[in-house]
């Protein structure tokens, strides 16, 4: 015992544990191939992007999948693979940003709310249901209006919804959670409570946030697409995935492929985010993988 | 006669970390009318045995590879699941240590009770019902009748332990299996338990297995004992046999285990670090208050080990909290070294909390799961600026040898200790910032024996190395008289009488006090 | 018990008289007024129509009137449709969504709880694995899709169910509440799959089958209750929810219900209607989440101890 | 236990499944029964006809109500409606309508002049807030008792001389005047019923509601299920009542498109409002189509912002104009919907046609691009095209983002906007380019081109002419023929498109799905329904292949 390589006693920290827990799990592997799949073609779009994405030949057409066009055109006679490599771009940033965003609002709310419990908690809780219950597109009619159009703006106001049932979520965890003696041996050690929570309870509360999380890009994706129509997201021709199935349910019966592609970058996306995100979990929960 | 006969039963486990033998080929005999005791440490095998011959093992990961174990007449590890199902709860019943846990909270306990007797023997639910009441009566239940609509929550834990039993009993089974049935209670409470088992068990004369961590529990009871290490069976015989004669050296470490010295007190130079005046603790519960602490005052000298005993609902635990400042007190004083702890700012606190620490009762709850041993013990060091960065890793090291913990355990996690280890860990961690005062919490009292008394013994070692003063929170009198120099006793939140280990053991004043001296398990047999 | 409920009901007050506020003033800060159309209204009409609608008075009176007339009960006038008022209209909508939530809800359940109690009776088996997938699916195949490619199906294709109609043709309502309660679905499945493996590993449930319980017994008696409590928890807030959910469905199957309003009149800037829905739904949320802890109380026994103290 | 709960759902889901296959469809049932199906697009505001605006109203409330004259729907020349005969004086300032005396309300009384002058007078109330107020401006001291400044409604020109006989001054000769008593705003309402629920100029009162409705139009409202469907039964007391062939109408709120078409597919609709774009194509190769196209009294077009630069600049407007290929647009994105348009007036409006001063013309689009400043795109300062958010709009204003870029190699940003958001830009000309359509509300020329005059509530161009404006408001109603008053329109349009404040794209169309045993139902430049010629002939099926 005594003649240990010091390295290996060295401390490590949750993440990078969970790191190496997660390499063992194949299906989150594969799942963050995917995504990181996605991302690198998004990042390099305009370089591999077959067509220009603006490039139009109205004579052509809707045309169905062929060797020219692998994912057929739409009825701008725009090639699709150049669609959803471009909308990738936007729904990606989207979906990550926003739900960032919203992470990180929810979490630091709902944490905070639990672990200081009783008036505070009742407060914080009830102005979350005030915002539940605001009408949300006068809202973001209102912001389009204030701050004018920009993308920037859209990934806040998605964040600044979707984070209400994430503080939720947030919140009954730590409430389950601070109960706990280690809290309590947190306190007696003199800790300041934001450094209980930031220490003790998140990491503690992640695996339904994970979860969650994972429900949640998809969602922002497809909400991206109804804020764009409501003038806040982004203006044709650039588009996002949420906008082509939108576009494409139109026209489900004429044109399928239009609806079928997009449709697939969404749900391999979001089957991906599930395998990572349940791989994550159990990673992040160090009793269920012992090794 | 014998009523189960087990005979070279293997019981493997295989999980994506490994094959283990949890239970390897190991015979034993039950007779009709006796009770048979198996008894080791966890990890032993000794529940995974019972469970097994049940078909309560989740297989897998669970296999049994061999052995037979027949039960009037037919073999239980052959039969099928549902041959099984008629047997269980009929024949053979069990009793499981949690009555907490193990009663379904959505369910009121007539409707847990008749259950049993509704299913197997397919009977009106009316006269379960009758039959479920006359049992309660039976088990030390009063009043039935009010009771019967209640649901688990509405019980004490002893009293839940008593549905248990009477759920169990129901339908006059041949076989009852008790997994450590009285280690999640307090002594009083144990002792009333085993009393009921035992004389349940010559009423009806049936088969018992009690499966227990601690000889001194069955040594009144048990007519035929099993000690299992390992997954072996180590040593098996007559229950005096054992007590007086015990061949296998697992064996004797387990009785040597069993606190029974008195510590005698060297203090000489009484120097008050804590005290405590008139110190009352109530909660609120919105119609009632209740008095968990009610008027206490007492006093700890430095490097005194002070002894706070008393069932679970005395007060003693919130005192411990209470002077800690980790709940709020309703009224009084307590100071450290003269400074009034009641009456100081945030920063202050902070400051004055390195100077006093926790021990908690449970080392599954008390250590964050999420954190390595190193960033356990690392957090109060830097928290405290008690080390740098760079040096703290050296600090953790020093203090993990300190507590007995191998060095190659730093970057492990709380789930992957035993409970003695990591009672370590919180020791550890509660003697990072070189406290003065420490309070421990039951810290034994989740643990087996052998590993109590391995803490006990490093927890006095350490005392006195940093020159510690504590104050030892129980409800076990065996525990606190070997540790603690004085002892004061509570009882609904009332001092009831103080005095040294010695005095208060050998001349208790108080009926209660006596009382508590009573039920310490295994006292008759032991004394003699 | 009763303490809990009117406090809670207390609580709601202040968030009620927040959410009205805040809206009465957002919906008037938003740009373009309830009376702009395609063709410009003359001058002097809007101004009558203005006048007719107190939108001349400074906002603070609109206010105060608006609150006023709240207090009795009153919601206003409509915008859109002249001639009938907020309260009627809230009534006229009401039991279609009413009906089509419920429905969907009860879809969700049904279908939900068995699919995740499926999956946790044998998780990660091909029991689990395809329940578990749809939901997934389900969770996020918007309403705008899974509508359409529903009457395709069933409407056109096979011809076995109306595209559209409320009440109007038998089973004209299966095709909405299906399409409606798919996602809950998915969540319900999710979270009783969740709940019920977290249930089936408790020590009470090694007791039933220490008793000899038959499986299904041991899972429909002891695990189900407890399993389903996160169910419970998530439908009050969900059920609330409905009614915003509930636009697309009511538009692809033409239903006459209050999520049209709920979501044209922020289109058509009817201030009256976006501040009656409003109040509506923010009752309803306060209602249901109060409403989900009343039941989870009630399958509960110790909530129920708590909440009686 | 899983296995029979399935079962159980299964069998009832099936159950319920048969129980409602194999039946007769409405449309089947209707064509037995002389009920119509029809899609109507929207949910009407309300049926007081002082009070709407909508087309979906109009539908409704032309069935239920009856204006003086009425609208032959192959012909579009107005009919005798409540009116049997008119008279025009030689001036053509005063018109003599002589009422028929068979003229009924549905509770019976006979309509009378009076009531329409009470009912004109209601709908120029200022309290009124009718929006088609303007309607009856050409009536004397109309507009100054509907604006406020004269107070006493009876010195509008409008009198009853006796029961029957209605006497109307005008400002000036009206061609398109008799036109207007087919406009549900000119249409009158039976005064004790609607003071028996409320005050005359209230809004708000229920007298159209179901029990309360009286009306002279040849249906009556007998069912009124908000957001599901409106019935109106034939009315037995109407003058004319045995030329009305239909039992029943029941007039749906079609709000989505798809829906509706597949409504109709499924038998559920006798006619639909509209019909999605990308179905066109499939419907029009059937051999035995349902469809049924028709130009349409509307114009689709961008509105420039003539205030702002680069669009000050009238040959950059022009450029834009001329860059655009209207007739690829029209044929590829748009599916052949629509008819390419050049000028502001559909063509063949009531015999008018609109000159033709440009075509698509790339060369000289860039040639004038590259006099104003911006040869081949350069220095160009970018421009936004705004429109609500619409998936038309889009289609059009993404296809022709790129025929600028590719003609005149230069950069125009799209914005969509909330339908609210849009009016408001536009009401502010707070936009560069912006989308606007505008359907006639009568078949005149003047209909459109009075759109343009300087300081116009729907000019929203900053164009401003006072030569255009004197056409429009003092020659062009002065000019003693037709042919004269079209050739002074024929000048002022070649003007305005000469300064090009406007982008026209095409001209609407209307579109619907029509059930083959649907007759009586021509399409015509109005989308007019004279559901008095309707009938159904249930021999006729319907063939979707």
């Amino acid at each position: 015992m005594a003649h240990i390589d010091i390295n290996a006693e060295k401390g490590t920290s949750l993440w990078e544990d969970a790191w190496r827990r997660l390499k063992k799990n194949r299906l989150a592997l594969f799942g963050l191939g995917v995504l990181v799949l996605f991302v690198v073609s998004a990042l390099l779009t305009p370089w591999i992007a077959p067509y220009a994405y603006d490039a139009q030949n109205l004579d052509l057409g809707a045309t169905p999948p062929s060797a020219q066009h692998w994912l057929g055109t739409d009825i701008f006679g725009r090639d699709l693979l150049t669609q959803i490599m471009y909308g990738g771009r936007i729904s990606l940033a989207v979906g990550f940003v926003a739900t960032a965003v919203a992470l990180v609002i929810g979490v630091t709310w709902g944490a905070v709310a639990g672990y200081i419990g009783g008036r505070v908690d009742a407060v914080m809780m009830r102005i979350v249901d005030i915002l539940y219950a605001l009408p949300f597109m006068i809202f973001i009619v209102l912001l389009m209006v204030v701050f004018g159009r920009n993308l920037l703006l859209l990934f806040l106001a998605i964040g600044a919804v979707e984070w209400l049932t994430m503080a939720r979520i947030m919140r009954g965890q730590v409430q389950a959670l601070r109960k706990q003696e280690f809290v309590e041996a947190a306190i007696s050690l003199g800790l300041s409570p934001m450094t209980i929570i930031r220490r003790h309870l998140v990491p503690n509360a992640l695996g339904p946030i994970i979860v969650y999380t994972t429900l949640t890009i998809p969602s922002v994706m497809l909400l991206e697409a109804f804020l764009s129509f409501l003038g806040l997201g982004i203006q044709p021709p650039k588009t996002s995935w949420g906008l082509l199935i939108s576009y494409g349910a139109e026209t489900m019966e004429e044109y399928p492929w239009l609806l079928i592609f997009p449709g697939l970058a969404l749900t391999t996306t979001l089957f991906a985010l599930n395998f990572l995100g349940d791989g994550l979990r159990d990673a992040l929960d160090v009793r269920r993988s012992a090794d | 006669m014998n009523l189960l006969e087990v005979r070279d039963l293997q019981v493997d486990f295989n999980t994506r970390n490994g094959h283990t033998i949890a239970v390897n080929k190991i015979s034993f005999t039950v007779k009709k009318g006796e009770i048979t005791a198996i008894i080791g440490e966890s990890g032993s095998g000794k529940s995974v045995a019972c469970y097994s011959l049940l078909g309560l093992l989740p297989q897998p990961p669970a296999s049994i590879e061999s052995g037979t174990a027949v039960f009037e007449g037919r073999d239980l590890l052959t039969l099928s699941e549902s041959e099984l199902r008629q047997i269980r709860g009929r024949d053979i019943a069990m009793i499981f240590q949690d009555p907490m846990t193990c009663l379904n909270p959505f369910m009121t306990i007539g409707d847990q009770l008749i259950e049993p007797l509704m299913f197997h023997k397919k009977v009106s639910k009316a006269s379960a019902l009758a039959r479920a009441k006359e049992l309660l009566v039976e088990v030390g239940i009063r009043d039935p009748e009010a009771t019967i609509n209640n649901y688990p929550h509405e019980f004490s834990g002893g009293m839940r332990q008593r549905v248990m039993i009477a759920m169990a009993l129901i339908n006059e089974p041949k076989l009852l299996i008790a997994d450590e049935p009285t280690t999640a209670l307090d002594v009083t409470i144990q002792a009333q338990i085993l009393k009921l088992v035992a004389d349940l068990q010559k009423k009806r004369d049936i088969g018992v297995i009690f499966i227990s961590h601690d000889l001194a529990v069955v040594a009144d009871i048990a007519d035929q004992i099993i000690v299992m290490e390992k997954g072996f069976v180590v040593e098996q015989g007559d229950s005096n046999a054992i007590f007086t004669a015990a061949s296998h050296p697992y064996t004797q470490k387990l009785l040597a285990a069993i606190p029974s010295d008195t510590k005698v007190t060297t203090l000489n130079d009484p120097e008050p670090l804590i005290q405590v005046k008139n110190l009352k603790t109530y909660f609120n519960t919105g119609t009632t208050v209740v008095k968990a602490v009610d008027d206490v005052s007492f006093d700890i000298n430095r490097g005194e080990i002070v002894g706070l005993v008393g069932e679970s609902g005395s007060g003693k635990s919130t005192i411990g909290r209470s002077i800690l400042r980790l709940l709020p007190i309703t009224s009084g004083h307590i100071s450290l070294d003269g400074q009034d702890l009641t009456k100081l700012d945030t920063n202050t606190l902070k400051q004055t909390r390195r100077r006093m620490q926790m021990i908690f009762q449970d080392p599954y709850a008390s250590l964050n799961p999420r954190m390595s041993v190193y960033d356990t013990l690392a957090e109060p060091l830097l928290l405290h600026k008690i080390e740098t960065r760079k040096t703290v890793e050296h600090a953790v090291l020093r203090l993990m040898d300190e507590v007995g913990l191998a060095r190659a355990f730093i970057r492990k996690y709380p789930h992957e200790f035993s409970g003695g280890q990591r009672q370590r860990i919180a020791i550890g961690r509660a003697l990072a910032t070189k406290p003065e005062f420490i309070v421990a919490d039951e810290p034994v009292s989740a643990l087996d024996v052998t590993i109590q008394a391995q803490i006990l013994d490093l927890m006095l070692d350490l005392g006195k190395q940093y020159g510690l003063t504590m104050l030892f929170v129980s409800h076990d009198l065996a525990v606190v008289r070997h540790i603690a120099d004085r002892i004061i006793v509570l009882y609904h939140g009332k001092i009831v009488e103080t005095g040294t280990s010695e005095t208060l053991f050998n001349t208790p004043q108080e009926a209660y006090t006596k009382s508590l001296l009573a039920s310490i398990p295994g006292r008759n047999r032991l004394a003699s | 018990m009763w303490r809990f409920i009117i406090g809670r009901l207390l609580q709601a007050i202040p968030v009620i008289f927040i959410v009205i506020t805040a809206t009465f003033f957002l919906v008037r800060a938003a740009p373009g007024g309830p009376f702009d159309a395609e063709k410009a209204v003359i001058p002097e009409v809007k101004a009558a129509l203005e006048r007719q609608y107190r939108l001349d008075l400074p906002i603070h009176e609109q206010y105060i009137a608006y609150l006023v007339d709240l207090s009795q009960g009153d919601l206003g006038p409509s915008f859109k449709y002249p001639g009938r008022t907020i309260n009627e209209l809230i009534e006229s909508g009401l039991p279609a969504t009413a009906e089509l939530g419920a429905y969907a809800l009860l879809i969700a359940v049904i279908i939900g709880s068995l699919a995740g109690i499926a999956a946790a009776l044998r998780p990660n088996t091909l029991q689990d694995y395809i329940p578990m997938s749809m939901a997934m699916i389900g969770i996020c195949m918007p309403t705008f899709l899974l509508g359409p490619i529903l009457v395709l199906i069933f409407g056109i294709h096979l011809d076995w169910l109306p595209v559209s109609g409320w009440g109007d043709i038998p089973g004209d309502k299966l095709m909405p509440s299906i399409t409606l309660g798919a996602a809950y679905a998915a969540y319900v499945a999710r979270l009783s799959r969740a709940g019920m493996l977290e249930v089936l590993s408790q020590d009470y449930i090694r007791t039933a089958r220490a008793k000899g319980l038959p499986e299904w017994q041991v899972v429909l008696k002891h695990g189900l209750r407890g399993g389903m409590l996160p169910v419970v928890a998530f439908l009050g807030p969900a059920f609330a929810g409905l009614l915003a959910g509930s636009f697309v469905v009511e538009t692809i199957f033409q239903i006459p219900g209050l999520g049209r309003f709920y979501v044209q009149a922020a289109f058509n800037r009817d201030y009256t209607m976006i501040l009656g829905t409003t109040v509506f739904l923010s009752t309803l949320i306060v209602l249901f989440n109060l409403l989900s802890d009343i039941v989870a109380a009630w399958l509960n026994p110790r909530l129920r101890a708590q909440l009686s103290e | 236990m899983t296995s029979p709960l399935l079962r159980l759902i299964s069998i009832t889901l099936l159950a319920c499944l048969t129980a409602c296959t194999g039946g007769e469809s409405k449309v089947e049932q209707g064509n037995r029964e002389g009920v119509l199906h029809y899609g109507n697009g929207s949910e009407p505001q309300g049926l007081d006809p002082h009070v709407v605006t909508g087309v979906p109203e109009n539908k409704i409330i032309r069935s239920l109500f009856e204006g003086l004259a009425v609208k032959n729907p192959y012909t579009l020349e107005p009919e005798p409606g409540v009116a049997e005969s008119w008279d025009i004086s030689e001036d053509g300032k005063t018109i003599t309508f002589h009422l028929n005396p068979k003229a009924r309300w549905s509770n019976g009384d006979t309509v009378t002049a009076s009531d329409y002058v009470w009912s004109w007078h209601r709908a120029l109330n200022p309290n009124m807030g009718n929006q088609y107020a303007y309607m009856l401006y050409p009536l004397v001291n109309a507009e100054a008792y509907a604006t406020g400044k004269l107070e006493d409604p009876n010195e509008v020109g409008v009198k009853a001389v006796d029961d029957h006989t209605l006497v109307v001054s005008l400002n000036a000769p009206t061609p398109y005047f008799i036109q207007l008593m087919d406009h549900y705003s000119t249409f009158a309402v039976h005064p004790e019923t609607v003071t028996k629920h409320g005050g005359a100029t209230d809004r708000f009162t229920p007298w159209t509601r179901v029990e309360n409705m009286v009306s002279n139009g040849p249906f009556v409202l007998t069912e009124w299920k908000l957001n599901r469907y409106i019935r109106i039964e034939k009315n037995p007391l109407y003058w004319n009542a045995d030329n009305v062939k239909l039992n029943a109408v029941i007039f749906y709120p079609t709000e989505n498109l798809t829906s509706e078409e597949r409504m109709f597919r499924a038998g559920q609709l006798h006619h639909t409002n509209e019909v999605p774009l990308d179905k066109l194509p499939v419907y029009k190769a059937m051999p035995k189509s349902p469809l049924v196209q028709a130009p349409y009294l509307g114009t689709y077009y961008y509105l420039l912002n003539t205030d702002r630069a680069p669009l000050d600049d009238v040959r950059v407007r022009k450029a834009l104009s001329m860059a655009v290929d209207r007739d690829t647009l029209v044929s590829t994105v748009l599916q052949g919907a629509y008819v390419s348009a050049y000028s502001i007036t559909p063509p063949d409006t009531l015999g008018y046609y609109p000159p033709k001063t440009f075509g698509y013309d790339p060369n000289k689009a860039r040639a004038l691009l590259a006099e104003a400043g911006y040869p081949n795109g350069e220095n160009w300062p970018g421009l936004e095209l705004t429109y609500n958010t619409s998936e038309n709009h889009r289609k059009v204003a993404v296809a022709i983002q790129q025929m600028w870029k590719d003609v005149l190699n230069i950069e125009v940003t799209l914005a969509n906007q909330e339908w609210k958001v849009y009016l408001d830009s536009v009401n502010q000309m707070n936009f560069q380019i912006a989308r606007r359509g505008w359907i006639g509300d009568y078949v005149d020329p003047n209909n459109f081109l009075d759109l343009f005059i300087s300081g116009g509530g729907n000019n929203n161009t900053g164009y401003s002419n006072p030569e255009y404006d004197d056409i429009i408001l003092r020659r062009a109603p002065s000019a003693p023929t037709r042919d004269e008053r079209y050739s002074l329109f024929r000048e002022a349009e070649t003007m305005l498109m000469e300064s090009m404040p406007i982008i026209p794209i095409y001209t609407y169309t209307s579109k619907h799905l029509t059930h083959p045993s649907v007759k009586g139902m021509p399409s015509n430049l109005m989308d007019s329904l004279n559901i008095r010629y309707v009938w159904l002939d249930p021999s006729e099926t319907l063939e979707l292949e």
